[in-house]
């Protein structure tokens, strides 16, 4: 059953991408998630007021929407601007998404991740110990057991990391 | 995995210069791998006031049971309304103002309040570096070396300790990372999380990391009290956390903590219960943690670190709200002024009430002291006393949980009015928390407030839908 | 739409299809220009209920007096309580539930509160599109026109009005832009400004457009008075906007809307103080208007454009809050749900208080009605009733400034209690500001609680530098 269903959604998300999805893809300027240029992302109005706020942030001469918004290993990089390129064109297309607009559990955990990736070297204090080892592994403490609970926040295993998003959230845009 | 491990793979930046156990508990030793930390640590012997916190430096004259030559300012003096509030009690004799953490010890040696009463070594626990001494007394158990510790004499206690709160009660030596370590906590907060339905929680395994943030104040920075004659350290949460749920608590153990000296009522005395006020607040709710505020990243060099100067936030604004709050200093100062007047308008309304219905079962008592309208009167005057000294006690002034801090008051205010009737020989509940609900709970679209949240699932269900948000035909 | 259009929209926002004029009150013609923003409008007739707020469509059968066929729900009915608090005055007679603008000239024409008492034409300030109808009577004079219909009688007002609030009421038909056109306002934010010092404050010239998107509910949304004879109505602000101010002010004019019919007590109706009690709150203190939560921006294909269905938040929570507050829904409606039960429950007490005094000095008087106690006890009756109905009558059960109204209610049960200790005889104030001040008022490290900005900084300077966040030496 479960199968049956997902393959039916492949199929019609392959017809989609080929049929009237292309042209979504192509009037709507999809395409902008393929390139690193701000204001391709801005192409779309709808992320007008998260260009607008970001020239105004502390990152508007050091990261760009894709360097918060996109993984920075390649594969990954193009497996989520496909994704994203794809799902927001279809939105656009629709209308259909929320308003405002509200980033996506996985997408933020993307984020998280672009952070530490930048920051790396000043958060060594504050990760250490935890840094590739997330509770599965260690524990916040070293005596803890395994079988611990496991507690997901906004898409961030709230185990042994602290968000980075929950104190700096205007750091790439505030739009409130 | 250890810290060195992960050196490798993360770059840790702290040298490793000595080798910690979980026996050293001298900071000094810890300072040598973590310099930084340390320092700041060191600075909480810094006396800085502000309009409600802080502490501010009084000189005083060494005496043979004080040699301090410098206290924080009597509560007492400032406010002597306090002295009749306590009356009979140790806290009437000397209250201060808290100060950093570098004076912990020796201001609990020598308050006043030990030579008032002799006090027992349960004080202990919140005081001193307690961690490997309650190891040793309970050879290699803490719990048991807890108990152990709690029977003895202050005094005794006292030989067994050498430190204020040190490294060592709040970290693992090996991974650095946080450790609840008084027993008092890991049992308190297993019979609160109890009554929330979790099952056998073990607060070192089942705490997030951010939620650690938190426990390792709330450690020490609750309400509690000694229970039985074996001065048993317990926190009262069995039922909950809320000033209502630890009322509750203690009418249903019948604890008092002393006879009131004007009134005869058997009373309790509130203490810093920051975690719970705390835990009531929308700052709790949104997941923001003691350490956020009050020990907030600072940047050293090429590293952030948590500043150790554990102090009053409004010291450090800066870093303490403004990554959250884009708003002035001076804006944000004044944020919590507005809500910490506000609350201590309150709390001198509140104490005003209490002390007139104090007095008046005085008059009353001394007229007919086996009136039974006396000792119904005296029921409503713990209520009272209790809610209004659980802000009192509170050192936010109110900032934890604003609503609910000026809520406790009024319900305080509330309670005075509710003795002086009784006095009169009208008609109330023979307990207060009776007389609240049936004041409080008044359904509203089906809904009777302050519902558990299971229990108003519950009640929707029985009244059909979700009547929180329900629709009804449109006029369309 | 497809995805031309909204492109398309995206460049065109408005058509101008008819000519508007500063007296096109039909809202229908408005609509040609702005058929977005008036398909909204017109969905205020909705009724759906939050827990507290909205409003539930009841089934009426039509009367004589009142052909209805669907009225809000009874707030008597729900809590009979109220019955009594207003004893004397037509609000016991027919209190209802507040609904969506759509209704608001129906539900004033039909309340039986106009059976009651003939009511003045000063009503319809608040409850029509006036704008046109006071240049009409004032001959294109604004304030002349309303000064005139507050005289005429509640019929004769009725008859120079169609519409409820329109657009014409808060927009210039010419550039769309917001203004304020009730002299109610004008006049009433005039006074206001000058008691902080600010000289001939005109709105429309002064406000910002932040301040403006609060202003025009303003207009509406607050507590208001007919004065003297000619029933000029009137917002009690010449002192401030606090409680306090607004009761200082009364007290100042010796007004009283009724003498209540179970105490003899000259008492107060407060009603709907919104846009006072809002401004108490974090929210006001943040720049945050009443538009922003009660008509936020919609996306409409490529516009954005202000939700004209205006309506409680809690029906849209989306857009409403999630702009500025990052988190699910379902966790903003229990915030909101937390702040009100509490406000809510400590309503309830104050309410219980209220009561057992109106009713304690019913009997006083009915045993004596000379008696100086019972005129005492009268006023802290006063006191108490206008205290707690400034939060029964704010409509968003003390979301709007959640701290506030808790300390509103508890300063209530206070007064409450005072009055019983007056009808004892004891010594109170003459009048209840003055034991509140005598209570509240404490200094706290030199700066009295509750001061005004520049008299605290006056008494900063007296006692030498600043005590906010004052040095002291360190013991280091
Ligand atoms: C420095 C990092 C950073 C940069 C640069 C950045 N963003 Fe973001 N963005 C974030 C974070 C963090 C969030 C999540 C905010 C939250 O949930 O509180 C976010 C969320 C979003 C969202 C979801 C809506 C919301 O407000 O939650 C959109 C849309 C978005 N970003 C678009 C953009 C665009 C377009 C750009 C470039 C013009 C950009 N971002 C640049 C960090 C960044
Ligand atoms: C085709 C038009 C379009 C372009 C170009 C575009 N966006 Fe978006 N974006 C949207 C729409 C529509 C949504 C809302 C989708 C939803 O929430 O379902 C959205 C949502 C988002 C979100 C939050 C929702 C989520 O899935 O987490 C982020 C983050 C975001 N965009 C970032 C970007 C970045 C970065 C770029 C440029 C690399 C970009 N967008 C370019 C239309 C676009
Ligand atoms: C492409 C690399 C990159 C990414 C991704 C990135 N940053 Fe930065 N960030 C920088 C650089 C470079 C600076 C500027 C440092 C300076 O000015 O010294 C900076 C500055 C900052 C600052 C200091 C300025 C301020 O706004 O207070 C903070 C805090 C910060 N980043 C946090 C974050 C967070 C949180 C994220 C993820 C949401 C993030 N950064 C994502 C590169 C990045
Ligand atoms: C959102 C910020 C914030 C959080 C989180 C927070 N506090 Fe506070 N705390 C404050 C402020 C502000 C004050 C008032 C300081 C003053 O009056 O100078 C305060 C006061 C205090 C005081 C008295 C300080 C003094 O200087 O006298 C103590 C003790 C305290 N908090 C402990 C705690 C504990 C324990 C927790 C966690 C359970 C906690 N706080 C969580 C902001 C916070
Ligand atoms: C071992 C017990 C213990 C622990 C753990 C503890 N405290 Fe304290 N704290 C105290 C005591 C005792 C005092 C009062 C010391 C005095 O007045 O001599 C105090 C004082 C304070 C003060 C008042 C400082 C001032 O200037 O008035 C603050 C703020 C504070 N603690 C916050 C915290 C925070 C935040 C944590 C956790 C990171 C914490 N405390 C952990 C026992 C503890
Ligand atoms: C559950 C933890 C805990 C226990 C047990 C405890 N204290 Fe404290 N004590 C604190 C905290 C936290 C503070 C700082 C907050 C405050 O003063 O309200 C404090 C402050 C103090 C102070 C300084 C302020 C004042 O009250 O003058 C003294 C003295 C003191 N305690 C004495 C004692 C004595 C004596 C006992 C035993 C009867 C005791 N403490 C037991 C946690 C505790
Ligand atoms: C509990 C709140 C909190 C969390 C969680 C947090 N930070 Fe910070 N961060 C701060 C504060 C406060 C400062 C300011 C330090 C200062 O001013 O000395 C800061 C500073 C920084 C800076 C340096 C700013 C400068 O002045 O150059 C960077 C970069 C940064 N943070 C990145 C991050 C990243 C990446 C994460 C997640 C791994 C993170 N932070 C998590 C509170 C936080
Ligand atoms: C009252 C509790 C308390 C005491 C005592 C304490 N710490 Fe910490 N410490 C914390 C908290 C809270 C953190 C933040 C941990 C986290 O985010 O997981 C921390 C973090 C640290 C870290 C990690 C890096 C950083 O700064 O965030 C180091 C290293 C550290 N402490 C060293 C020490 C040393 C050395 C001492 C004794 C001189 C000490 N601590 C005493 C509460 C304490
Ligand atoms: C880690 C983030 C964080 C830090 C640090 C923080 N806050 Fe907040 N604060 C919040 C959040 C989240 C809210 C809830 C409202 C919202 O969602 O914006 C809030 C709400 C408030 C409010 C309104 C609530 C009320 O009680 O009226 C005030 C005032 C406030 N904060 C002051 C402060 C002050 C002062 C400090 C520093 C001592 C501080 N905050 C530190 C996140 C933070
Ligand atoms: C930050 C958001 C916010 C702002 C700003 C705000 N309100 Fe509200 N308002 C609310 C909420 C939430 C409620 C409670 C709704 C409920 O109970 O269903 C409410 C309730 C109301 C109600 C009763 C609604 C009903 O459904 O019965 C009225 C009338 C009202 N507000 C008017 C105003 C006015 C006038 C202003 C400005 C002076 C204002 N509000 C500012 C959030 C806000
Ligand atoms: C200053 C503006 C203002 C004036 C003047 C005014 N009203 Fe209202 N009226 C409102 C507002 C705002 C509401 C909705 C909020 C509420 O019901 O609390 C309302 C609601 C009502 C309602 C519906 C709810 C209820 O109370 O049953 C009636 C009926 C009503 N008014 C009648 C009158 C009458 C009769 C008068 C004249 C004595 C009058 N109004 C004068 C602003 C005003
Ligand atoms: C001309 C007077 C007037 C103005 C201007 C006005 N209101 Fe009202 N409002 C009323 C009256 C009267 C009612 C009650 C109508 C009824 O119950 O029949 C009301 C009802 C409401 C309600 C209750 C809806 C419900 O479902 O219970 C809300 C919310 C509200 N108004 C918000 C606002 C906001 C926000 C503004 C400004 C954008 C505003 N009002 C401007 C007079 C006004
Ligand atoms: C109770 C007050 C009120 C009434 C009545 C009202 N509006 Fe508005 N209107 C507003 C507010 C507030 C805004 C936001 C203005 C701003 O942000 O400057 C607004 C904005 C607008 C705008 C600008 C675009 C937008 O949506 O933000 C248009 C066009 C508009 N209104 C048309 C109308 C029409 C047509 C009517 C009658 C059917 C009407 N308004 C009735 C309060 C009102
Ligand atoms: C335009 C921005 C904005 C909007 C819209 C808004 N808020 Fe807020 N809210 C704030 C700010 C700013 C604060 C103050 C704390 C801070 O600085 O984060 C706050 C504080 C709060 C608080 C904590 C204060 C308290 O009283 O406990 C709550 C709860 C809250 N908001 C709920 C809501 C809800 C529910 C809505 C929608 C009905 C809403 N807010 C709409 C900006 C907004
Ligand atoms: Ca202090
Ligand atoms: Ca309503």
């Amino acid at each position: 059953m479960q199968g049956t269903r997902i393959a039916i959604v492949v199929v019609v998300l392959i017809g989609l991408a080929f049929g009237i999805g292309a042209y979504t893809f192509i009037y709507a300027k999809g395409a902008s998630y393929l390139t690193t240029d701000p204001a391709a992302c801005a192409n779309c109005h709808v992320m007008q007021e998260h260009f607008d706020a970001w020239q105004k942030s502390s990152h508007r001469n050091v990261a760009t929407c894709s360097d918060c918004h996109m993984p920075h290993d390649l594969v990954g990089k193009y497996t989520e601007k496909a994704t994203n390129g794809f799902l927001h064109s279809l939105a656009f297309t629709t209308g259909r998404f929320p308003d405002p607009i509200q980033i996506r559990p996985v997408n933020r955990a993307v984020t998280e991740a672009q952070c530490r990736h930048c920051h790396a070297t000043i958060t060594e204090a504050i990760e250490w110990g935890t840094v590739g080892a997330d509770r599965h592994e260690a524990g916040p403490a070293a005596h803890r057991a395994a079988g611990a609970r496991p507690q997901v926040h906004d898409g961030i295993i709230e185990g042994d990391r602290l968000s980075c998003i929950r104190c700096h959230t205007y750091v790439g845009h505030w739009v409130r | 995995t250890t810290i060195f491990e992960h050196r490798q793979e993360a770059r840790n930046p702290f040298y490793r210069v000595v080798a910690l156990t979980d026996t050293t508990t001298d900071p000094a030793v810890w300072g040598k791998n973590f310099p930084l930390q340390y320092d700041d640590y060191r600075k909480t012997v810094d006396m800085v006031y502000t309009r409600y916190g802080g502490s501010e430096a009084m000189p005083h004259t060494p005496t043979a049971t004080d040699p301090r030559q410098l206290t924080a300012e009597s509560r007492l003096a400032e406010d002597p309304r306090l002295v009749d509030m306590w009356k009979g009690y140790a806290f009437s004799k000397d209250f201060r103002e808290e100060r950093g953490h570098a004076y912990m010890l020796e201001d609990q040696m020598f308050t006043e309040r030990q030579q008032a009463t002799p006090q027992p070594g349960a004080c202990i626990q919140c005081h001193a570096s307690v961690y490997v001494p309650y190891q040793r007394a309970g050879n290699g158990d803490l719990i048991a070396g807890f108990t152990k510790v709690n029977h003895m004499t202050y005094l005794e206690a006292r030989k067994l300790v050498t430190h204020p709160v040190a490294c060592i009660d709040c970290h693992d030596p090996q991974t650095m990372q946080l450790r609840v370590t008084r027993p008092g906590f890991m049992i308190g907060i297993k019979a609160y999380q109890a009554s929330r339905g979790v099952k056998d929680y073990d607060v070192n395994r089942d705490a997030t990391r951010q939620e650690m943030r938190t426990y390792v104040c709330g450690q020490c920075h609750v309400e509690y009290y000694f229970k039985g004659a074996e001065k048993q350290l317990t926190y009262p949460w069995s039922k909950g956390l809320r000033v209502d749920s630890i009322y509750a608590y203690y009418d249903s153990t019948g604890h008092k903590d002393w006879t009131h000296a004007i009134s005869g009522a058997p009373v309790l005395k509130a203490q810093h219960p920051e975690f719970e006020l705390f835990n009531q607040g929308i700052h709790a709710r949104s997941g923001v943690a003691c350490a956020d505020c009050h020990m907030p990243y600072k940047r050293e060099g090429a590293l952030k670190i948590s500043d150790h100067h554990v102090r009053s936030p409004l010291l450090n604004i800066q870093r303490a709200c403004q990554t959250c709050h884009k708003v002035s200093e001076e804006e944000l100062k004044q944020r919590v002024y507005t809500i910490q007047d506000r609350t201590y308008e309150t709390r001198n309304v509140a104490i005003d009430a209490l002390l007139a219905l104090t007095h008046d079962i005085g008059k009353a008592r001394q007229a007919d002291s086996t009136d039974p309208k006396v000792a119904l009167a005296q029921q409503y005057q713990r209520a009272a006393q209790f809610y209004t000294d659980f802000v009192e006690a509170e050192n936010s002034m109110g900032f934890h949980a604003d609503q609910e801090a000026v809520r406790i008051l009024a319900d305080a205010v509330n309670f005075a009015r509710l003795g002086e009737a009784a006095l009169r020989g009208e008609a109330v509940p023979r307990r207060p928390l009776e007389a609240l609900a049936a004041s409080a709970h008044l359904p509203r679209r089906g809904v009777p407030a302050g519902l558990s949240d299971s229990a108003r699932r519950e009640t929707r269900r029985k009244v059909g839908g979700d009547p929180a948000v329900g629709a009804a035909p449109g006029g369309r």
